[in-house]
This record gives C-alpha cells, structure tokens and sequence, in this order.
C-alpha cells in the first residue's frame, strides 16, 4: 500500500478556507500534492449530495472546510452547514460509510500554514486507511451477472 | 380464452426427500439456481445456498420471477477508453440457469414476457436469457382472497411456459411433467434422481381457485370502459407508486440509463413503471396521462385490452402481486368487477 | 364508530366538506383508504388498529385538490403530519376539516391548527423502545458489519418509490430523484442508486419526519426503513431538542442553529 | 457544442518552475470540448492578454479557462479581457495553479498531473457557465464612519470635502483618537495636538458630517450602496444642546480619583468630565459606571445642582438611531498592550516601569506632569531610563509575531525627547533591530544616537528587578559578543505591542468583515486592495487593520476616502450578479429557504391564475438583497433554487470530473 496516492477532494468556501490555501500558496508552505479543491461561495452552499458524488467518482477522502464560527462572510452560512454535517455524518455512520474519511475543519484566511497541516494529515491518514472503493463499487453492474446480484434481490 | 395448452414430453416422479440432493447437484454442476426465500413479510428468488433457506411455505412469491429475464438492472453495453480508443463491450450470458419454485401463472407470465421482448425484434440480452434459463414450475396446493388465476384463463395446474412442472402429489413424492427439450436435459443430467411416472390426473392435488369474474365478458367490452367514471372513484387511493408495476411478471416497461464519463461507462436499461407521473411526461412539460386515474386505467386496459389487440393475449397472469403490494390497497379485481357492473 | 359515522355523514350533509378522507375494508378484506363523497356512503366507513395508512399523504394528490372541502380522519402520525404540513405552508386555512378518535373512542373535530398542536403535546407517542434498540445493536456492531448489513438491504430496493409515495412529507411536485440536469441521483435500481436515493430521502426528511414508519410498512422489499427514520428523529431529538409535527411555526432543526452547537468533529 | 479555450500561465518562474505548463496545454487540447490550448510565460501581461483575446476571436471560444493564480487574484482581470474579445466575462474562470498548487508542491510529474486535473475541473465548469450580466442598484450617498481618530478625521474630512455626507461614530466622549494623547511626532517633533486639533475642530463644524460621539454601532444590514446602521447613542446624562462647557460640574464633582484613560492612567479624573481641554465636543458626559448618583441610587446629583445651563440629565437613556448609508469605513485604531502582560519585568507591578503611551502623557504639555519627566512612584526626574523595544512584539512566545511597525520610532523620539528635556540624564534604548524605514526616519534615529547620544544597545532585556530604589534592568549586548549588560534605571519604558481593540472581533461580526489572526481587520488584498474588506462597501483606515504611524494611517484614510468617493460617484451600483435564483415551477413554497437567508432575500410571490385567484405561493429572492452565498440552494429539497457562478450543473460537473480515471477500476 505503500505506493498509494489517494485522492482527496476538498469543498471550501471562498472567503475562508480558499483564502486560506492561496496564503498557505503564498507563504510556500510544502504540503501533498493529492488534493484537488472545488470552491463555493460559502460552507452554506454545499450540498451534502455532492459528498456522495465524490465519493462516486472514486474520492478517497473528503474534506469540507470553511469559516469558523462567527466569521462566516454571510454571517451563518457555516451554522447551517455544521448542523447539516451533524446530521450527515451520524446518518452516514448509521449506514456504514466510512465517516473517517470525511474532514470537517474551519480554516480561516489567516490560517495558511493550518490548511497545509490539515491536507498532510488527512492524506497520511487515509493512506494508513486505504483506498476507498466500496462505495464506489456499489455502482458496478456485472454484465449479465444474474447471480452475482442482479437478480431481484441481491445478497 | 384458454392458454393452458402444451405439449408434454414426459412424466416422471421426484421423492421430495431428494430435493435437496436435486438442487446440490445443480449447483455442483456449476448452474445457477435460483429458489424461493424468505425475509420478513418479502419472499423472493434468490441463488440456492443450503436447503434449510429455501422457502416453501408461500401462496405466491412477493416479487415475480421477471428477474431471470428481464432484471431490475442490466448492461446493455459498457465503453472504456483504452489508449486514446474506445473499447466496448457487450454482455455475454452464458451461464446456464434455473429457477425453481415459480407457480404456473409466473410461467405463463415468463413466456408473455418473452415474446413480447423477442417477437418482432429480438432483445439480445433477453434472448440469450431465455435460452439459458430452464423454469421449473411447482403447482399451487393452497391460494389465497387475491389470485384470480381461473379468471384469466389459467389454473393452478397451467403447464403453459414451464420446462418442468412439479406437483406435489403427497407421500412425499413430486409429480414431474417434463414439458420442454430444455426441461428433458435437465431430468437426464439428474436421472437418478427421477423415476418414471404415468400419467395422472393432476387436478386433484392442486388448489381449486375460484373464478372472480369473466374476463371474455371483460375483452369483449373493454373498448366501452375507455371513458368509465370508476376509473376516478377507484384510483383515489393510488398513490402513484412502481410497486404493482415491479411485482409483476409481465410487466415489461424499461427506462434506458447511460452512466458514463470521457473515460468510461456504461448503458445500463432498468425497471420503470406506467404508474410514474414522469413515465409520460414530455420534454415540452405536456403529459398526455397527467393525473393518476389516467395511468392505473392505462395499465388495467393494457393487461386487458392493448395486449390482446396487440399480442392476441392477456397480460395479466392473475398472480395478485398487485393487490398484495399497494401501499393504499388498490385492486384490480375489484375496478374490474366494478366495471362490469355498470 | 357510529358516533363517527353520524359525524362523517353529517359533515358530507351539511356541506362542510365535499369529500371525506377515512377507511374501508376493501374486497379481500384488506382496509384501505375510502373517499365518501355522499352521505349514504358513510357505512362502509372503518376505523380501527388496522387502519394503519397515513392519510395525510392525500392532501397533496391533485384529484383530492380538486375538491373545495376535504375532511379527514386522522390517526395520531397523520395529525402529527398535518400540523408539519401546515407548518410548512402546505395547508390553506379553512380548507380541511381534521377528525380524529381519541382513546375514549370519543369524536374530535378540529377547529384549527393551535387545537391539533395541543392535542400531540397531549398525546405523546412512546418511543419504541424495540426499535432503538434494533438501532443500538447496529450501532454496537462495528462499521464493516453495519455497511454489509446495509448494503444487503439495500441492494434489494427496486425502486419503485413506495416509500416516497405513502409518505405525507414527500410532497415536492418534481422529486430530487426526478432530476437530471444535473443526474444527482442514480435512476437504475443498483446498490448505488439505492444509497443516494435512501440517503438523499432521509436527509431530507430529517427534522421533518414525523415518525409514521410507513415506508417501511409499505415496501415491497422488506427493507426496514423505520430503522433510518428512527435514527434520524433520535438524532434530531438529541442533537437539536427537536421532534417534527410538533408546533406550527415554521423552525426546524436544520433551518436554524445555535451558535453553540456542538462541533468537536470539527477540526 | 462547447469550444473552450484553455490558457495555462507560467507566471515566470512562479508556476513553470514546478508544473511543466507546456505539457498542461497539450493534455488539456485532449480534454473534451476544448478547442484551444496553449501556454505562455506571463498570461496578465499585456502580450498574454492579447494573446487571450486573438484566440478568443479566432477560435470562435464559448468559454476560456486561465489556469494561472488564485481567481481572487486576477479573476476579474480575465474577465475584462473576455469581454474586451466579445465573450461574455461569466464565461471565463480561473483554474488556480499557483497558490493552490505550484507554490504549495515539488516539481514532479504528480505536480503537473494535478495541474492539468485542476484545469480539467474547470473546464468542465466553464462549459456549463452562462452569460452573467450585471445587477444595477442605487447608491446611498452617505459613509459612515466608525471611529474619530486620526484616520476617521481623516477620511471623514476627504468624503464630506469631496461633497458627500458623512456620519461619524466615535465611541468615546470626543474624537481625537490616539493621536491626541501624543506629545511630539516623529520625525519632525511637532506637536500633535497643535497639527490634530485643528482638524478636529473641521470635523465638528463641517456642514456635510453628522457626528455622533459616546456612541457605537449596533447592527450593520444591507449591502453595498444599501446598508442599514443601528447607532447606539450612550446617555451622556448631559443635555449637549444646551451645555456650555463652562466646567463647573467636573470642577466640583465629588469623585475625584477615577484613573484618566487619556492620560493612560497616570493622571485622575472625574465622574462627569470632558476627557482633555480641546476636547470635541468640548462637553462633559457623565461616567455611569463610576458616578455615586448612578451607584448610590440618586445621592449625590451636585453637578445637577450647579450647572447654571441645567444642562444635567440623569434620566436620559440610551438611545438608537438607524441611518441608511452606502459605504462604510471602520478606523477604529488599535490598542497597546499593558505593562502587566510581562512577567519578566514584574508584571506591571512596579510602577516605574511605563508604556510607551505613557510616557508620551509624560512628554505632554497637557499631561498630569505638565510635560515634565516625572517618574509615576515619587515625581522625581529620572537620571538614568531606559527604553525597551520589541515589548511582546515579534515574540512567538508571547504570541505576537508581528512588528508592532511604530515603537523603534517612537522610542527614538522618547529618547530625544527625554535627553532634550533632562540634558545631565542618561537614556538607553535596548533593541532587537532598528526598523526606520521612511522618509527622514534613518535619518531621525541617527540624530537620537549621534546628537543626543542616546544608548543603543542591540540585545533583549532579560529581566528586571527592583532593588534599593532602581530599576536592574538585565540583558545582553549581542554586538559584543552577548556581554551581560545590567542598568541601574530610575525609569524604564517598554516599547509594548501594537494589538487589536477588545472590541474588533464583535465589530467584525457585525459587519461581516473578517480578521486576521491577531483579530486586526482584513484588507481585501494585501498590496492591492489595502483599504477594502471583502464585503464591498466595507472600506478600512488606520491601526485597525495593523499598527501603523500617522502618516501611514492618514493616506490609508485619504485612499478610503476616495474608495468611498469613487463610489458615490455613480447613481447606480453594478453588482457582480452571483446571487441565488428560484425555480417557479417546481418550488413547492414551504418557505424553510426563508429561515435560512441571512439576508431576509427570500420573499413569497404568489402565482396567479387568469382570473387573478392565487394558484399557489413560491419563494422569490430579492436580487437587491441576496448576497450569493447559496445556503438556501443547498437547503432546498427540490433542487428549485440555483445559484449564480456555482450551479448545481457546475460545481456537480466540477465534482465528477476529478477522478474520471478512477472510475476505470470499477469496468
């Protein structure tokens, strides 16, 4: 497992944790390179739809940062995700997803050098976990494969 | 209009003691078979494992056999890209399969559905099913206030779509009717576990169900029915759900899903049902069946009148999957018998 | 039942409502909904432990909008329902009559929605305590063992959205899983699609759910669906102090927040 | 069919020396629906930009991807070069390949890899962008502006000059700020009073200023051009209308010994009183907190007795105001740290050691020694002091990194003035490095060690203790080797760090402007938009953003200003048009949207039939109010509101463009 590079992807809000990576940018702080970031307007705006399709399209970890309580740029963008991710995550766990592979963090603007540890730990991390792939598996159809779960009911 | 004919090729009897040496030999010989199971209120097919999960003690199956053919979900094609070209792939079926425990009208249901994927123009994947799955039927001893089978020109003692029909005929011994080459194949492999048999007179031994209306008086009318107000009265419970539409064997409609990226992908086809809203919905936003009485009166004239003008056959096997499955208790006897009565 | 008879009848008599929502027992003996629209109807009217169907869910169905004035009865999960969908600015004033029996088999008919708010607050429905403890024992097992149990009963679902169809909060003209553009939910019926789909539902009706379990009664497939309403009503109880079909004001737990909601999973 | 254009940026060495550009462009000809692709050493540069422009029009581009630095860097410079070819300029985006990639990776061929899946993630954006065109709303012609000191005077001065009202909020009972308690300036020893009052004078008189001081905001609402401010006017418990000023109350007032704020506690003051003599307004309020009528429950009232104006009002109450402005400007200034936040030199315990703002009390001609050097324990002149700098700042230990920027000056001006004043004194100054950056400055500090012989020693002070009456002050010497130096001081100094007001993080939060770390008030760009926040209209002047001089503070203040001029120059305000839409057929009108805008956007529209009968009621949002963040898209059940710029199509078509190569496993 040693030569496995995960991919991570990573939902930010653009006044915080966007600004956040582009001062960790800035000040040149060295972190792992199997991050891919998608910006959004605010932590608000994340559909938690998008985590699953993530998943799907074969993520291995997830990270979901934004602003710290109180600083949201829209004032409560990110209360209403935190409560959202409460939810989430518990239905998530219920269910057997592996919720250790989502990172739900604050990252300020100011904090550059948090966001550099935040990617090296959560890829370390998932490197010690694995490659994710059941999930994404469940989307597998065998071609023709009848008993391999096709029928009406699949075991 | 009676649809109980076929020819049979043989009769042959199983102790019901060997059933089990039966399917072990099957599986052994590296077939798929699938059996009856049991979880909760649901009974369902599913591959044999052991013995002991197989199910016997039910009326009719909650969900119809329509699987072995026709699966809820299948691959249609898959593409892959592969140094700059696309790769695609089409399925391959083929292992051999059978199903065991399907009552005489999911046969009847099975072989409407067949033709009806293999008449004009032929379905690949469901011919190559076809030909590879041998359906061994087992006769209804008991049935219960929902099958109608006797209605629609059937009996619990149909052998019509079966390769073998088994029928328990008491001191623990199956009566076997080999009515197909494919059904004869399957008995050789495992001849030591058949002995042969005369023929009987299976009546006897399987439930009398009784007839709950008359469905030549329904051919003959249904054009008349078209513009019915029971339609409205007796669709207000319907809540617009697949259920009866997913239950049953010879509901044949699909929906086409292609889930690919640029690198690759998949057309897969799935189950859908005329009880959707979206089923008829057009891209222009006009749905020529907008409201739900419209949808249940197109499946209740489908199985009885579209199918017959179009087929020369019922679609309707008489299984009451329908009836049991509704979430708001729907009927289809009781919308026929109400449009009789008018 | 004959106190409730008269009621029904008198209501269809009188005019007050064009159509009635109840119960009947249908030819094979199974009890379904009725829709009385004449007083000389009403007899065929069944109330009792095996009138189980939620009836609120037939508010929405555009053939009953059709009528000027619904009445109907309404076991506890439907008021509970009714009151959500009020909340949620699903009801026009004056435009339902509710009824219910209570314990003492005693004929209720509600005069508005404060009335039905504090008859819940006057019924509380016990929890199940067989449930959460069906929930705990998953919870105890380890993850693996949970997504295995999960993906079994799931990778049976075959979509045909009973669950959605029976359930009083599932009222959106165009349904998430209806939508293509973007496809955000897998339409074949495979253990992916299944996942989005159940996952996508219970997300949303968190904070809404009002708990009937009527999906679960309802699918084909035997999937125990109560399993995840319970767990998300639990979570909402216990995470936010909120129980849905409650109150008709229009704050639930995930359209508001506290600044000190807990976030120790929060880095 | 999309035809995209794909511009990857080497930025010099910035990018290219890590990611291999070229190789970029090439794999993302190859990306479908890509129909140009290249590479080119500076992309912002005038040839790069022609270069857009040409391919633009050439290929006849549906929609260009930059993959440079961070869109919130040269995003709206891309755009203008879009629409400068005809393209609409929503149609361009940015992949960030510098700040989120080459600066923050090894070059390796991963390195590149993600470049090239980073352009990918927006190409698949941009085909599915739209043509945006921008929202036009009114503009609210008046600033306001939070904070009198020198930066508030400032730029309120600049927007009223310029023809525009103003209303200033001062929270203590008279402007002047920081800037009024200083003796002398550096680096031309003028007197600040004698530069500060004159301008504070203007801003009391001016016709276009509204000035509110003892009073705060409350609440901030709206958006640029349109914002609501709730102005919270403490009771004075004098009624200023009628007030003289003659004095008399706070010459009588019973409480005598509360410590002074603006002699930073060295001198005492009254319960009703003007905080200095050239005070604006030069009127007292009454301090509550400490006035026996206030505490005691109605005994005392002398000040009501005697006032010859009857100006005494105990009875009034706080009152709120709420002003419509367009443009904000936050100069609330910044605070020192006390002496008792340093363990190693006693904890403030010994009164002898001093802050820096107080000694300048000191130096002062107004202050409690009438501007003689006076120590603070027995009013005897120190003969031997010494000065501190780098006190808390750029100390990680004591959690301030930075450079509090004005105490190396101000310390050489202390040391000045404290040698001009006691010719026989000594003065030492013991330094980490002596920043004098500016004009004159080098210059100034030359003169403290070389005119006035101040002694600088470079080295920091360890400890300091008191013993038989002196100050030991402990430290090394690091241009000699590291020689234990120790002082018998008289008097020390510390040169303290520059930090945040109490207050910046609860402003902050009613403004919705962010802060940095040290809670100082973010600029929206460090070098180029160094007086905006990132909420638009929201500018910011002075030491609230980060300690700074005067001359700093007050073009700070003249820039904001003409931020604010700029922007009441127009009658209608284009917004970026990035808000929140709703799908009317599908809305289902539960309104939970409604609960969750912070901005009370949502609105219920109803939707009628021929006849006029409403058919049903759906969620409207207000393109005036909706600020974009997107909580209601994400909350909605039916999918029926989208958003501008991160629609549901493209950040889904971002998502499930990642990882198309890992989707091959599962074939």
């Amino acid at each position: 497992m040693s030569d496995f590079e995960p991919k991570i992807i990573a939902f930010v809000c653009n006044w915080c944790t966007y600004a956040g990576a582009d001062l960790a940018g800035t000040s040149r702080i060295k972190y792992a390179h199997n991050i891919r970031i998608v910006r959004f307007p605010c932590t608000g705006r994340i559909d938690f739809m998008l985590l699953l399709k993530a998943f799907q399209s074969g993520a291995d970890g997830i990270i979901v940062s934004g602003c710290h309580p109180a600083d949201c740029h829209y004032t409560a963008g990110n209360y209403h995700a935190r409560r959202r991710w409460i939810v989430f995550q518990n239905l998530l766990n219920f269910l057997g997803i592996d919720t250790r592979r989502i990172t739900f963090s604050w990252v300020s603007a100011a904090e550059g050098a948090k966001w550099g540890h935040l990617v090296n730990e959560v890829v370390d991390n998932i490197k010690k976990i694995g490659p994710y792939t059941e999930y994404a598996k469940l989307g597998k159809i065998g071609i023709g494969s009848i008993s391999e779960g096709n029928y009406a009911r699949i075991e | 209009m009676k649809i109980l004919s076929g020819k049979i090729m043989n009769y042959k009897t199983l102790k019901i003691d060997n059933l089990d040496l039966f399917f072990n030999e099957i599986k052994k010989s590296g077939k798929n078979l699938l059996v009856p199971k049991k979880k909760g209120k649901t009974t369902y097919f599913s591959s044999f494992i052991n013995i002991n999960d197989v199910e016997f003690n039910y009326i009719q199956t909650t969900i119809s056999p329509k699987s072995a053919l026709f699966p809820k979900v299948e691959e249609l094609i898959s593409f892959k890209k592969d140094d700059g070209t696309y790769v695609v792939t089409e399925p391959s079926i083929e292992k051999e399969t059978i199903v065991f425990g399907l009552r005489p009208c999911d046969a009847v249901g099975l072989e409407y559905l067949s033709n009806f994927f293999l008449n004009e123009k032929s379905d690949f994947t469901v011919r190559l099913r076809k030909e590879n799955t041998t359906l061994i039927t087992l006769a209804c001893k008991n049935f219960d206030e929902n099958c109608f089978c006797t209605s629609v020109g059937l009996s619990p003692a149909s052998i019509k779509g079966s390769d073998i029909c088994l029928t328990d005929i008491g001191n623990g011994l199956f009566y076997a009717e080999i009515i197909t080459d494919k059904g004869e194949k399957l008995i050789a492999e495992h001849s030591a576990l058949f002995s042969n048999a005369e023929k009987i007179n299976k009546e006897s031994y399987v439930a009398q169900v009784p007839l709950k209306f008359d469905s030549d008086n329904l051919i003959k009318n249904i054009k008349n029915y078209y513009n019915s107000e029971k339609w409205t009265i007796n669709s207000l419970p319907c809540l617009g759900c697949g259920a009866c539409a997913f239950v049953c064997p010879t509901c044949t409609c699909f929906n086409i899903e292609d889930e690919a990226n640029p690198v690759c992908g998949t057309r897969l086809r799935c189950w859908d049902s005329c009880a959707f809203g979206i089923f008829t919905l057009h891209a222009s936003g006009h749905n020529p069946r907008p409201i739900q009485s419209n949808r249940w009166r197109h499946r209740v004239l489908h199985k009885f009148g579209y199918s017959v003008t179009n087929m020369d056959t019922l679609s309707c096997v008489g299984c009451g999957r329908c009836i049991r499955v509704c979430p708001a208790g729907m009927n289809i006897i009781e919308q026929i018998l109400d449009l009789q009565e008018a | 039942m004959q106190e409730l008879n008269n009621k029904i009848a008198e209501l269809l008599t009188n005019n007050l409502v064009s159509i009635f929502i109840s119960y009947k027992k249908g030819l094979n003996g199974k009890i379904k909904p009725a829709f009385f629209t004449k007083p000389n109807e009403v007899y065929e009217n069944y109330f009792g432990d095996e009138a189980q169907q939620n009836l609120a869910v037939y508010v929405h169905k555009p053939e009953v909008k059709k009528y000027s004035k619904v009445g109907i009865l309404a076991n506890i999960f439907a008021l509970k329902a009714l009151l959500q969908l009020y909340a949620e600015n699903q009801i026009k004033d004056n435009y339902l009559t509710i009824v219910t029996v209570n314990q003492d088999n005693k004929v209720i008919v509600f005069a508005d929605f404060n009335e039905i708010e504090s008859y819940i607050a006057q019924h509380q429905i016990e929890k199940n305590t067989n449930k959460q403890k069906e929930i705990n024992e998953l919870l105890s097992l380890s993850r693996e063992k949970r997504w295995e149990f999960w993906v079994e009963q799931l990778s049976s679902c075959i979509k045909c959205y009973a669950c959605r169809a029976i359930c009083p909060m599932c009222y959106c003209s165009k349904c998430t899983v209806e939508l293509n553009q973007p496809q955000w939910i897998s339409v074949p019926a495979h253990s992916l699609g299944n996942f989005e789909w159940h996952i996508m539902r219970m997300m949303h009706l968190a904070c809404r759910c009002i708990n009937c379990q009527e999906c679960s009664r309802v699918c084909p497939m035997n999937i125990p669906l109560h399993l995840l309403t319970t767990k998300i009503n639990s979570d909402m109880e216990e995470e936010f102090g909120q129980i849905a079909g409650m109150k008709t004001t229009l704050d639930f737990a995930l359209n508001t927040f506290k600044v000190d909601d807990y976030e120790n999973f929060i880095r | 069919m999309s035809r995209i254009g794909v511009f990857v940026c080497h930025c010099g060495e910035n990018i290219g020396a890590t990611v291999d550009c070229a190789e970029v462009a090439k794999m993302a000809k190859d990306f479908p629906g890509v129909a140009f692709s290249i590479d080119y050493k500076y992309m912002c540069s005038d040839p790069g930009q022609t270069l857009i422009k040409e391919a633009i029009k050439e290929h006849n581009l549906t929609g260009v991807v930059v993959a440079a630095c961070s869109p919130r860097m040269h995003e709206p410079t891309f755009r203008k070069v879009a629409a400068e070819a005809g393209l609409n300029p929503y149609l361009c985006e940015m992949a960030n390949l510098r700040e989120h990639c080459s600066w923050v990776h090894y070059k390796d061929k991963s390195t590149t890899l993600k470049a090239a899946e980073l352009v990918r993630m927006l190409v698949e954006k941009v085909k599915l962008n739209t043509p945006l065109y921008p929202i036009k709303v009114p503009v609210t012609k008046t600033a306001l502006v939070i904070g009198g000191g020198i930066a508030g005077i400032q730029t309120a001065l600049d927007i009223a000059n310029s023809g525009h009202k103003v209303i200033m909020v001062e929270k203590s009972p008279s402007i002047g700020g920081h800037m009024s308690q200083l003796s002398e300036t550096f680096p031309t020893l003028d007197c600040s009073q004698c530069i500060l009052t004159p301008r504070m004078v203007e801003v009391a008189q001016h016709p276009n200023i509204t000035l509110y001081t003892y009073a705060e905001l409350e609440s901030l609402d709206g958006f640029i051009g349109n914002f609501k401010a709730t102005i919270k006017l403490k009771a004075k418990s004098v009624d200023h209308s009628v007030c003289n000023g003659c004095g008399e109350c706070s010459a009588k007032c019973p409480i005598k010994k509360i410590p002074d704020e603006f002699n930073a506690g060295l001198g005492t003051r009254p319960a009703i009183y003007v905080p200095f003599p050239q005070a604006v307004p030069n009127k007292p309020v009454i301090d509550r907190d400490n006035c026996t009528y206030f505490r005691k429950n109605g005994k005392c009232g002398l000040c009501e007795k005697i006032c010859p104006t009857k100006a005494i009002d105990f009875s009034q109450k706080d009152e709120f105001i709420t002003v419509d402005v367009g443009a904000v400007v936050v100069t609330t200034g910044f605070d020192i740290k006390g002496t008792d936040f340093f363990p190693e030199y006693g904890y403030g315990k010994y009164k002898d050691i001093i802050t820096g703002l107080q000694f300048e009390r000191l130096a002062s001609a107004s202050g409690p020694t009438l501007g003689e050097i006076r120590r603070p324990s027995d009013g005897k002149i120190p003969q031997n002091i010494v000065f501190i700098s780098c006190a808390g700042s750029r100390d990680p230990a004591k959690g301030i990194d930075y450079c509090s920027k004005i105490c190396c000056m101000y310390l050489a001006k202390h040391a000045m003035l404290y040698k001009h004043k006691v010719h026989s004194g000594k003065a030492s100054v013991f330094y980490m490095d002596i920043r004098a950056g500016g004009k004159t400055y080098e210059e100034f500090v030359r003169r403290a060690i070389e005119e006035d012989e101040v002694n600088y020693v470079r080295g920091r002070v360890s400890r300091i203790y008191e013993k038989d009456g002196k100050l030991i002050v402990k430290g090394v010497d690091t241009l000699l080797n590291s020689y234990p130096v120790e002082i018998e001081a008289d008097m020390v100094v510390l040169g303290t760090a520059g930090i945040a007001n109490p207050e910046s993080e609860s402003l902050a939060q009613k403004l919705h402007i962010s802060y940095d770390q040290y809670h100082f008030f973010a600029e929206a760009h460090p070098k180029l938009r160094p007086v905006e926040t990132n909420t638009a209209g929201i500018m910011l002047a002075g030491a609230c953003q980060f300690p700074k001089d005067i001359p700093d503070s007050v073009s700070q203040a003249s820039g904001a200003a003409s931020k604010v001029s700029a922007l009441f120059s127009q009658n209608e305000l284009t917004r970026d048009p990035l808000i929140a839409f709703v799908n009317k057929n599908t809305c289902v009108g539960c309104f939970m949207c409604q609960s969750v805008c912070p901005y009370l956007a949502i609105e219920k529209e109803k939707i009628k039939a021929k006849d006029g009968s409403v058919i049903r009621e759906v969620a409207k949002i207000n393109p005036g109010l909706c600020q974009g963040c997107g909580t209601c898209v994400a909350l909605c059940r039916s999918k029926s509101i989208d958003i501008n710029g991160y629609s549901h199509k493209q950040v889904y078509a971002e998502v499930m463009s990642l990882f198309n190569e890992r989707s091959l496993e599962y074939v």
